[in-house]
């Protein structure tokens, strides 16, 4: 991304309008949990919104995006409703799933984001089944589905990438390798870590990523959801990340004894929210910003001022009609 | 089945009839499973299907029972039709995690925005050395989890009416299978129909006690009937059909009438469907609750060998003889000296 | 507990004294699972043991359950006793071919010439946005399977001596555990003790109504027999500590005692431990049936929102309305006006 | 296998015996079989002998085996009783289970025999956890688990194959790649066939094997296996074989149209008992066979001859002592 063209420059924009506006949900996210009102476990992304983003960014609105708990910046970075994000974590009958999801299991089908678990590596063939569906639609429309590195352990994931690869099911797999499941770290799960090379066995095609640089994390998706759209067939994104809090909750955790801070500061030293903005002038950056202040703090009092769901609500949706 | 039709057709030919007419009908609907486009055809039951609707709508799998119940779920929440097939309810144990944590809960977590219209068929093995992991009847598990509905025919008619409603249903459904019924015939109307769920049947009217008779074990409550009439004993027989939901007024209104009730299951009782129905029968019955038992699987696993086996499923002898007890609880212990094994069942050879 | 000790422990310490004594004592005893030797501990539940134990007997998994649940199953078969630690029960729907078709059938199946004695352990989650796959308790599954033992305590009592006993067994144990349990104290001896399964324990005695509370659900039967009191009503508590083997002796003379039973589950009630406990003492009393009743989980999924949360289980105060509906069926409904949610659950943050 | 020196004729002699044994047994099942004497499935190995006696033949005593509910072959290479074996296919109290566990679930922990399973994949979980004790116990110990192409395709698989690595377990992973699941064929199932590949990224040494030559398949076998006892860790072999007779059933299936009676063809052609027989000297043969015969008559006699299992015997075993 040169950031020569206008063209260059508006995506820049975009880009660090989404980077921006999910590390500041977080953080807000963080300053209001200690209050109580998010009265659920939150997963934060701060850190590790650059995977999101550069994947999204290259997604039709018509393209469908499935992720995990871990999910407000795959939600938003795809378009999700965030004063529905907001309303959902605060429990209130506008949340997108009238306060029965929390943090956990967002979703918003209007901007085709599928619905997240709780339970690791349960929405892969959740969402290879939906691409499974788009094949059949034969519109082009592809499935963009995340999930980190210890999803892979599961079992399930390998027999989802030999169906996938069987059948050429347009779906776009990305690994958000941030090297921990909880505080366990990649060595005490992994055998080795040639995950891409084994993705490959299956015939899918595999793209390595050591650092989440955003554009180059959107050049990778742009050229891999091309392809898909074209019958490819499934692609695999591995993207090293690092997440900048702790597992669950809003809090840092450098004084627990699973990692120092040390570890942290390579990743803040290219930290994609700061270099994206710094490509911006100054002005327009800081158009940007007051405008998402004005959008978070807006959805917040939405989610503040939004009624809790009547009693009855617990009995709605057991099955469909 | 009292039900008037010229023609008569057995379990496995009103299952793939139906099957036939609802992909025909909606093009949504596809078969999924390892084998259902082969020569077999899971026992005929999907004969001709690979056919008349090709690779796509008719499709083999790997082993992979986890992954493809998700598959479905998604496709489901994509709009698709599902119909998964497994030739042993066993290996729904495999699928649990999608089932349980996943299809069951997504349109309430996702408060709509998503359904799960999918049907997982499964098939109750027994007999001819099915042993311990062909054999299971695992449908309590699935009636214990909301946003499931479980359903277990016991004939043919009654086979292709919910596997049409199964299928249009727009919520995943259980669809539990046996074996030994595939060779059963009942009259069965062609053109499509469903059969709703929630409505149990009474398929043998009586006075002095209820037998509530669960999947297979329907057929030996029947035949119980019959050896039970011989002793000046009578005995209404109730086929629930859907286990979930359950049709608790039907055997209630029974269980008042004659006093009497005893649930026999095709699978272990502990915390069971015997239990379930026990359960919400004794709790309406606040003044005078009915005399009541439950009869299932021995609490073993299933053994190979037919010198055990014998002993590890009830049979119409066995259950006329309980039902004698709790008719006459003051006569000695009666048993009919008849054959434990039915015909058709002493029959079974396989194909496996 | 009304057995002599100087000391008291929390649930969280009694759990770790017992996994810390059996390892000590018994070297083929080890303990595995995700994250069961970092800082956190599990709660603290394995808190230490990777220093005096060392990472062969303390082990982190991958994200495998299926696979490190038959692992366990043949270090068991060559001889070692695992403890398979999971944070939520919700995911032992990963595990449930493995336990199901093996653990449960393996002795059995194989004639004796093997054995499993393994232990799951699995923790169910409640409040603090839980919701659909992080606060189920699905002990009723594991109870229905031959093979398996299920036990569930409610007081770090019980909850060391069970758990030294469930290492010891020779069978697989489903170890069920609740969240808000963990930080509730008991007198704990310090010297290693088992619990005996199959006998449940009278928790509070009376004479007008029994209450059985399943894990959990017990704290707020013992709450419920204090508001009870106030209106007059003489409440047996019964913690049945053990669900397979089930002690239906103490429940049902208690249930003969008093006339009346209100089972309340950390469950569903379809077809779950409730519908067993109900179903087993009905069937005892030919003669006169008590006036039976159950109590569980809403039948939805659960929501994650408090002000769903609060109405999808049953508390002291809605089980006191419905045992006082039972015993003073004439009288109008009584509501004691009290916090539904008990001190230590509405103190509850996590973590997580 | 040259065959010039005593030792080398003593294993082919030992190798022929074993695989004429299974041949005969499961010939004389087959035979046996619409008398309705059996009366449970049977699955058998009849063409694909040489992947089990190859493999066993290198296996120590005290070296333990897990197979499948296709076991006769595994089963009685390892040294499984004959006699219990063919009790337990009669469903007799004498059989190895007393006719709990028939064909399917043939278990001889006296020989090292780990019971059988009939749901597919199940056992090799549980294989890997014998071998982790066995690693615990540093006896050199291992074990070899064998399981078919269609088990692969289970998430267990992939699953194990990433604790067994991760743990350096001793554990020898045998895949009989007999190109059917049922009647399913691999292109229905696999993405691809690089499944070596695949087990290669867990840091798995592997070797495929596209004929089921015995003494190829021993040699690799003994390499493995001697690697594996000195810490190697997990080593799999594939080796191409094939299913001669029906999936369940005494019967051929050249008829049915998933398969032709030419596609048997080449692999008669290298009918591993005839070759290993011919191999021998006429007399030393014909010992061998006589001996074989009389050993499956009396197996088939004493079935015969033994009693069913009291009707106690179905409430033992339920729990253990
Ligand atoms: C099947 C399952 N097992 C265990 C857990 C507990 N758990 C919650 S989050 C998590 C970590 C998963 O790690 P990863 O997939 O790398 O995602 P990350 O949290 O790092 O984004 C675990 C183990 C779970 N939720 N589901
Ligand atoms: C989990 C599971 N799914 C399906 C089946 C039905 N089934 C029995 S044998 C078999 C074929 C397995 O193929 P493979 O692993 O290649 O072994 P083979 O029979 O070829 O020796 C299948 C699918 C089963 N027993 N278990
Ligand atoms: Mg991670
Ligand atoms: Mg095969």
């Amino acid at each position: 991304m040169s950031g020569n063209t206008p063209a260059d420059m508006a995506i820049i924009a975009r880009v660090y309008r989404s980077l921006r506006l999910i590390r500041r949900t977080e953080e807000e996210i963080a300053r209001i949990y200690p209050t109580d009102k998010i009265k659920s476990p939150v997963h934060l992304s701060i850190g590790q919104e650059a995977v999101a983003v550069g994947v999204c960014d290259v997604l039709n609105d018509d393209d469908v995006m499935s992720a995990t708990y871990r999910g407000h910046a795959a939600y938003l970075a795809k378009g999700g409703d965030l004063k529905q994000m907001m309303a959902e974590l605060f429990g209130k009958a506008t949340g997108g799933a009238k306060g029965k999801a929390g943090s956990m299991h967002l979703v918003d089908m209007k901007a085709n984001v599928l619905g997240m678990s709780a339970v690791v590596g349960t929405t892969i063939p959740i969402a290879a089944g939906y691409a499974f569906a788009l094949g059949r639609e034969r519109k082009g429309r592809i499935v963009a589905c995340f999930f980190g590195d210890g999803a892979t352990e599961e079992g399930v994931f390998s027999e989802t990438l030999n169906f996938a690869a069987l059948h050429k099911l347009p779906v776009l797999f990305i690994c958000e390798n941030n090297g921990f499941a909880i505080h366990s770290p990649l060595s005490n799960r992994w055998a080795t870590e040639a995950l891409c090379e084994r993705v490959a066995t299956y015939g899918i095609t595999p793209h390595l990523l050591d650092r989440d640089d955003v554009f180059t994390i959107r050049e990778t998706a742009q050229k891999a959801a091309d392809e898909i759209r074209h019958g490819s067939g499934p692609q695999f994104i591995e993207c090293k990340t690092y997440r900048w809090r702790e597992h669950v909750g809003p809090g840092e955790d450098y004084n627990d004894s699973y990692r120092k801070r040390a570890d942290l500061e390579p990743w803040q030293a290219h930290d994609q929210v700061k270099l994206t903005g710094g490509m911006l002038d100054a002005a327009e950056r800081q158009t940007i910003d007051d405008e998402i202040e004005a959008v978070i703090a807006d959805a917040v009092q939405f989610a503040e001022d939004s009624p809790w769901p009547d009693p009855e609500e617990l009995f709605n949706h057991v099955f469909a009609k | 089945m009292s039900l008037p039709s010229e023609r008569s057709l057995s379990y496995v030919e009103a299952l793939q009839e139906a099957l036939a007419q609802e992909m025909e009908h909606d093009n949504s609907v596809f078969v999924i499973g390892l084998n259902v486009d082969d020569h077999k055809a899971i026992q005929g039951t999907t004969q001709g299907l690979i056919d008349t609707f090709g690779p796509e709508r008719v499709m083999d799998t790997p082993l992979s029972e986890d992954a493809i119940t998700g598959i479905c779920i998604g496709a489901a929440m994509a709009g698709m039709r599902p119909v998964h097939v497994h030739i042993r309810m066993d290996f729904l144990m495999l699928c649990m995690n999608q089932l349980v944590n996943m299809a069951a809960k997504a349109h309430y977590m996702y408060a709509g925005q998503v359904s799960v219209p999918m049907v997982s068929r499964s098939i109750i093995g027994k007999s001819w050395g099915q042993g311990a992991q062909h054999s299971q009847g695992l449908h309590s598990m699935f009636m214990h989890v909301p946003g499931l509905k479980v359903v277990a025919p016991t004939n043919a008619y009654d086979a292709k009416g919910c596997m049409a409603a199964a299928i249009r249903d727009n919520n995943p459904v259980i669809f539990v299978e046996h074996r030994l019924l595939y060779s059963t015939d009942a009259p069965v109307p062609k053109a499509p129909y469903t059969v709703k769920f929630g409505k149990a049947r009474i398929s043998g009217a009586g006075t002095d006690i209820t037998l509530v008779g669960v999947s297979y074990m329907l057929v030996e409550c029947l035949a119980a009937r019959d050896l039970l009439a011989e002793v000046g004993i009578s005995a209404e027989v109730i086929d629930p059909v859907s286990l979930m939901p359950l049709d608790v007024d039907t055997i209630a209104a029974s269980a008042e009438k004659t006093g009497r009730l005893l649930v026999v299951d095709n699978a272990w009782t502990a915390a069971g469907a015997s239990a379930e129905i026990i359960a919400a029968v004794c709790e309406r019955h606040a003044e005078k609750t009915p005399v009541v038992s439950r009869m299932g699987y021995a609490p073993t696993t299933c053994p190979t060998t037919p010198a055990l086996e014998k002993d590890f499923y009830p049979n119409a002898s066995t259950i006329a003889s309980r039902a004698h007890a709790l008719f006459r609880p003051n006569d000695p212990a009666w048993v009919p000296d008849v054959e434990p094994t039915l015909p058709h069942e002493a029959a079974f050879r396989g194909p496996f």
